[in-house]
């Protein structure tokens, strides 16, 4: 399977990428945002919401922002409740959201004081993040986890309870990862909602009650099946750091977790998003989440064969990112899909060269495959066969996660049987074609490496052109998903605050490897 | 250079010849159909004989279930074939149906200018919580659909593309301020029907904002020219529309309004 | 070893709770079933229509026509989703099944050898027209099906394996012939139920023949035992048959005649 | 695609096949069959039946079979009735069957008169197949051919009426070959049926009316959707070579023509139909029909991997029959399936290997490539997919006639829409893969070659047994398709006479290439 890929070329697209990542981090490291402060908090302990349902940790945060004290950080202004007498996280926490004053960060204690109060908060923060890791290491050494490509479906049913039934429903059914997809519009709003949930459209709230439903049902389900059963969530949108933090408590195993999706599909600010998804990204490494990224959506809006090369741009600047947020390559779930356009001639060719080259260009990452959305149609049958051929592909390039197709993709949220049809599938393309790969060589010039080096080629020069312009006015131009986003439009610029000197986050100290 | 004459509206009842049509599986008459679901329940003898009654239920005959698969411990996926006697008069269906002028865009445009003598104006978005834009991108962005410019390309429209999730109200307010002759509305999302409330939403809002003579146009994947009529829009376009056929449809109106025609 | 007891026959009708099931889709009760269709006339806007009605003519509601794809010129195929209101009660679901003793063959030949004390002589074909052997000979011959040995294969058992396209007259002069305990039928082609008018026609015969004691088995792929005992057989055996289970079933009845069971 | 093929083991299977057809032939040759009298007469322009829907030539030929007299000939008799005075062949056949004396053939005329008094009625004959030929070929030159792999479809409705509006629609949906399947059992009963046909069981009654039928409905189609349309029946079976010769004359383009199909699936005697085979290949070489084998139909009642070699050397046997009858390379459509227990590890592997084995070695032949038939189930969608699988290897190979895999397979005939599916599943794979066989290369000593050399080796050795014990030995102990099949048991045994050293057959003169 191999492809004759240019070693130079790769190493150019890879100091393109880290050059664009850096000049974003310089960004990033003079600010924090609402979330960030928000994740701070909910790592500290604190919980809870008012009888409106505004939780606690946004009322804190809130105040401080409006005020224009946040820039000191959240961290600063709780320690400081803590050193006057506040029994815990959670009661300082209350007095600085419905307290009568607010404190403006004047007078003792001293930052070293304050510093101090939070050493043992910060501790059981990061242990409960440490804790579930563990937890969901001896699990997967216990149960092991099935054969690549991992069998990943989604269930959306909107109401948690359902969710779980039909989350174990695939796992018998052989399902090896469950994403239980958000309910649509969740990433707008600026806050994570609290408790189980029954009422979603196109999905389920994110609740970490949500998280702990389908857990339970996984951990349950997992002993029968005898094999290690993954959840998956959404953290990309306006909470992106506060949903890692929660996926790490709760054990998930890996977060759709990227700025880019959220600034081109949902028009989130891009400043904003980028510095939420650098933290929360420094969680999700500790907590040992794989991450997914979403390239793969640029191929609805933009054509998949002239937008190739974006796609491939794209995951060596996330790379960059992910490395700069600490996260190993192992963790690195880069998306990718089967997306062109189904009448053209070849078009199976072009979609193995793709495959095949990103595999190669990121060989330890854990790719994640996505099938045809957009080339579906409403006759299930010939969808169907679309997927079996998406199935051989990844199989055949040795995809990570595949993120199975629905035979109903351009219907509906996919039934409990089109998830059964699906899985029955891509059990037998798996199996029969399992060392598919391992037997063809490509005809050397043929059109699989000639489209493959044209691509990594296109990506190159494009990176180098993104490196010049930099990266926010790139986003404005409409490089990526022939989607254009300003750097100062889009929803959540209000909640980006710059960092104080006086700045106090030992949550964010302990994430990047300095004693807090 | 066809001329737009006609109604545009619900194309008119016309008598047929009674012409009884059953569906066909391998022979005329036969009433072959093939039918998939779930029950929940446990797979087994009890189960594919439960499979056999609920296709008996929908008034199937020859009932054989395929295909009993366990999809779950609780969940038995069926596959089943059967002769369905529904029998319907094909001469008595009828829709409305939208229709659209034949012309190019070179003809709508010049029929504006000559006929109309200004720039039409047009707005349209993806509207509510839906971030579905390709269609609406597809009918109003130069890129346009299937080889076929979208309306931005046309010299004598004006067209306005306010992107996704945009809330009801910020479009009317819009339209108002470019005094649009036509708003374009996209709904992708349909679960739970969300789509026809939020469609239906739009135009309670509009006919209370006091909107009279402007167009209303609804599209997407499960939209359809009579679903259109009933939520009160004046037309509605379904998968596979193209540019062309909306802005024929538009010139269309605006000329038979202006001329006085119905 | 499990012991060779109780009704073979139909189970026991057993009171459950009520236990109503829908279809499901992607809720409990939402009734979403999955339907697809040829209808006789061309695509298009009517066709589309048609098919709608013709979905709600078999009780769907919310009905969506996903795909309508022109087959010919007059024939359209289409792909529809619905609702359905067909609630059945679980509880009342009953079948006859064939109840098969989980014996091993070396249980089944030392059942033979010690309590029949003589060999099972068994014929089978596949009879009429039909010429499918492949499951007969997995029940029949060495070879067997899925790794479980066929009959030949069982030292207390005598096989013969008449192959196909045999004649109803032709294997009951054979069975009468050979004394045989059991004659084994298969029946695969079900073309116009091709295969119950001649199951049936072959225990007409029989009984005019005067066979009263032999034991008859129908096999295939749309056999199932209530099939097969409302065609005037003993038994009737479906897809995934395996030998064993013939072998036991045959063994548990001749030792249950012989003991003056039922 | 190209797999490394000893050419020196190619040659010695072809030299062992060559030997063991050879050694066949020496019975055909000095046998005729009541089949081919019958043909003989067909071709003479003897037609009609009797009240009781016994064809004419039946009632010929039985009586002279009954009387011990067909070993001279049919032709013999027919034309002693013209030399004493019948006006033409058809009132000298009457003569022969309902009048009140039979011929002994002893006295004049003189078997120089006879010959010569056929000779115009063989010219007709022969010409009616060549102006056929000629027909066809004008139609496929002015419409030219759909691209390879052909797509083939069948239509069983029972109703001849029924079969020519699925075979429009068919055509109308892609399709490029339309095979009418017979009546259940047809194969058994020795004459053939009259006149158009609207009862059948699991297909419809092939007769010369109905060809026509279905002929003058692609002919009209075909202008239509502006390609050659095909038309298939099948000859296997009693009388192989009478619709051999009404299939030339009414323009069929494929023929189902294979002595070994019937015998091991339709019990019918080996040296009766072997016979027949040679006089209908002979028909059928003329006519410029293809012939379609029925290897595939080994692995229905075989194991495909065990047996796969049974079908290759079962192939290079019907090859070498085929060219003693004088069939070119071209007009053979070798058969083989896709047919592999779909539940093993590595089946594509296995599949591809056999494909391309047989593509290879036999290169010109319009290899007929049939879809997996016994491991289907009622699970319509997993059928669906084992079908894009299948389509796959059709277009990657480069099989030539492509007989489409039916989602309803293992449930009945299939219907108006299953054809439908399963043309519009194969038009994308073949165009998304178009050129996928031009792009890989196997990996030497991989699983793939590894598979195809076995097989051939194998195939090798199997010759070499069968050359040693003859062919009717080796059909007798089971060596084909698990199914034992003695030299002189199955239906039909008694209509093989041996030909006197008088026998006289014009048609067969001129179809060997001599002067009648
Ligand atoms: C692309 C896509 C996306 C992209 C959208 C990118 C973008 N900027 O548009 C991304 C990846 C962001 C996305 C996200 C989601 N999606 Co989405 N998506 C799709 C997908 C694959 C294709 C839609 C598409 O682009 N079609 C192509 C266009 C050209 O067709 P069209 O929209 O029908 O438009 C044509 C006509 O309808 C008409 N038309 C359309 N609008 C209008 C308007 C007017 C005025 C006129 C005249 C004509 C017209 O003209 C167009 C050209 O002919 C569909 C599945 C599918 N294959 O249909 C799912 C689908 C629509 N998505 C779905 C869902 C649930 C979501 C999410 C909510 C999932 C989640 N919970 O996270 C999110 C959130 C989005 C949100 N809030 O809206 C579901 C909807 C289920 C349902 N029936 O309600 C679908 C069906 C997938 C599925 N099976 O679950 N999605
Ligand atoms: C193999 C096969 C053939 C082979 C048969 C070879 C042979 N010697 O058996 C060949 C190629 C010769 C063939 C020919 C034809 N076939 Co066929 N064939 C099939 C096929 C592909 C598989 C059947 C099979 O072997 N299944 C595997 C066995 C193990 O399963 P089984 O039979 O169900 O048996 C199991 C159980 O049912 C049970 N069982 C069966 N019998 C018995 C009996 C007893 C007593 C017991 C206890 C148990 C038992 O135990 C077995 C093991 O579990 C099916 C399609 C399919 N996938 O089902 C079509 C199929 C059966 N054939 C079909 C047809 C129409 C034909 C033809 C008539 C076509 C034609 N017109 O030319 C011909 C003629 C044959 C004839 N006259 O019968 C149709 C039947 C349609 C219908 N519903 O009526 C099918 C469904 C294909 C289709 N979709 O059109 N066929
Ligand atoms: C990276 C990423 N994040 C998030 C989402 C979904 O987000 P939302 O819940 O905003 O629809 C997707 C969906 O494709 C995604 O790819
Ligand atoms: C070579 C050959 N001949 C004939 C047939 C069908 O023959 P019959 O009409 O006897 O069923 C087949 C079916 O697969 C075949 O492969």
């Amino acid at each position: 399977m191999l492809l004759p890929i240019d070693d130079a070329a790769v190493a150019e697209c890879r100091a393109h990428a880290m050059a664009i990542a850096t000049d974003v981090q310089r960004f990033i490291d003079r600010h924090t945002t609402v979330a960030i402060e928000r994740t701070v908090l909910r790592a500290f302990g604190v919980d809870g919401a008012d009888p409106d349902g505004v939780p606690l940790v946004n009322a804190c945060v809130e105040r401080h922002r409006a005020a224009g004290t946040l820039g000191r950080g959240i961290a600063t202004f709780l320690g400081r409740r803590i050193c006057r007498g506040a029994t815990d996280a959670q009661e300082a926490a209350e007095a600085i959201a419905y307290g009568d004053e607010l404190d403006d960060g004047e007078g003792g204690p001293s930052t070293e004081e304050v510093r101090r109060a939070l050493i043992e908060p910060t501790r059981r923060g990061i242990e409960r993040i440490d804790a579930a890791r563990r937890h969901r290491d001896a699990d997967r050494a216990r149960l092991g986890v099935g054969g690549a490509p991992l069998k990943y479906v989604i269930v959306a049913t909107g109401n948690i309870y359902d969710d779980a039934d039909q989350a174990r429903a695939a796992a018998q059914a052989g399902a090896d990862i469950i994403a239980v997809i958000r309910s649509t519009a969740q990433s707008l709003i600026d806050y994570v909602p609290i408790g189980a949930t029954t009422e979603g459209y196109g999905g389920t709230w994110a609740t970490q009650e949500n998280f702990r439903i389908v857990r339970a049902a996984l951990d349950d389900e997992q002993d029968k099946v005898g094999r290690y059963l993954h959840q998956v969530n959404y953290s990309s949108g306006l909470c992106m750091p506060e949903i890692a933090f929660l996926g790490a408590v709760e054990r998930l195993d890996m977060l759709l977790n990227d700025a880019m999706y959220g600034i081109l599909f949902r028009d989130i600010n891009p400043r904003r998003t980028l510095c939420d998804q650098y933290f929360s990204r420094r969680v999700i490494a500790r907590a040992g989440i794989t991450i997914n990224t979403g390239e793969d959506n640029y191929l609805t809006t933009a054509d998949a064969i002239d937008a190739a090369h974006t796609v491939v741009a794209s995951q060596f600047v996330n790379e960059a990112f992910a490395h700069l947020a600490g996260l190993p390559d192992e963790l690195m779930g880069l998306g990718h899909a089967f997306e062109i356009d189904k009448s053209i001639e070849d078009s199976f060719l072009l979609e193995i060269a793709q495959a095949q080259l990103v595999r190669q260009l990121f060989p330890r990452h854990p790719i994640k495959w996505m099938p045809a959305t957009k080339h579906k149609s409403g006759d299930i049958f010939w969808s169907h066969r679309v997927d079996g051929l998406f199935d051989l592909v990844g199989v055949a390039t040795g995809q990570s996660i595949e993120l199975l197709g629905m035979m109903t993709e351009a219907i509906h949220n996919p039934y409990l049987m089109d998830r059964f049809i699906a899985l029955k599938g891509a059990d037998y393309v798996f199996r029969a074609c399992r060392h598919l790969g391992e037997e063809i060589n490509w005809k050397p010039n043929g059109r699989v490496v000639t489209r493959a080096q044209t691509v990594l080629a296109e990506a190159q020069e494009l990176l180098g052109v993104v490196r010049a312009e930099g990266m926010f006015p790139a986003i404005a131009r409409g490089v990526f998903a022939d989607v254009k986003r300003p750097e100062t439009g889009g929803r959540g610029l209000a909640g980006v605050v710059e960092r104080a000197t006086t700045y106090v986050n030992p949550i964010l100290d302990v994430l990047e490897g300095r004693t807090p | 250079m066809a001329n737009p004459t006609g109604p545009t509206g619900e194309a008119l009842h016309r008598k047929r010849p009674p012409h009884p049509i059953r569906a066909y599986g391998d022979r005329m008459g036969d009433g072959g159909v093939q039918l998939s679901f779930t029950l929940p329940v446990a797979a087994g003898g009890r189960a594919k004989e439960a499979a056999r009654r609920f296709a008996e239920g929908l008034g199937l005959r020859s009932v054989l279930v395929t295909a009993m698969e366990k999809a779950g411990t609780e969940f038995t996926f069926f596959v089943v074939y059967g002769r369905s006697e529904v029998t319907l008069d094909f001469a008595e269906v009828e829709v409305p149906e939208v229709t659209t002028p034949e012309w190019t865009p070179k003809e709508v445009n010049t029929l504006v200018k000559e006929r109309l003598g200004r720039r039409v104006i047009v707005v349209g978005a993806c509207t509510g919580s839906d971030a579905h834009t390709v269609g609406i991108d597809a009918i109003l962005n130069m890129k346009g659909f299937a080889g076929d410019k979208g309306l931005e390309a046309y010299p004598w429209f004006d067209a306005h593309n306010l992107g996704a999730q945009v809330d009801n109200q910020a479009l009317l307010t819009r339209a108002r301020e470019i005094s649009a002759d036509a708003v374009l509305i996209s709904q992708i999302i349909t679960q739970r029907d969300v789509h026809k409330e939020n469609a239906r939403a739009f135009i309670e809002l509009a006919r209370r904002e006091g909107f009279r003579e402007t167009l209303f146009l609804l599209g997407g994947p499960r939209i359809d020219h009579a679903l259109a009529r009933e939520l009160g829009y004046d037309a509605g376009f379904g998968p596979g529309t193209r540019p062309q056929m909306v802005a024929g449809y538009i010139v269309e109106r605006l000329l038979a309004r202006k001329e006085g025609r119905p």
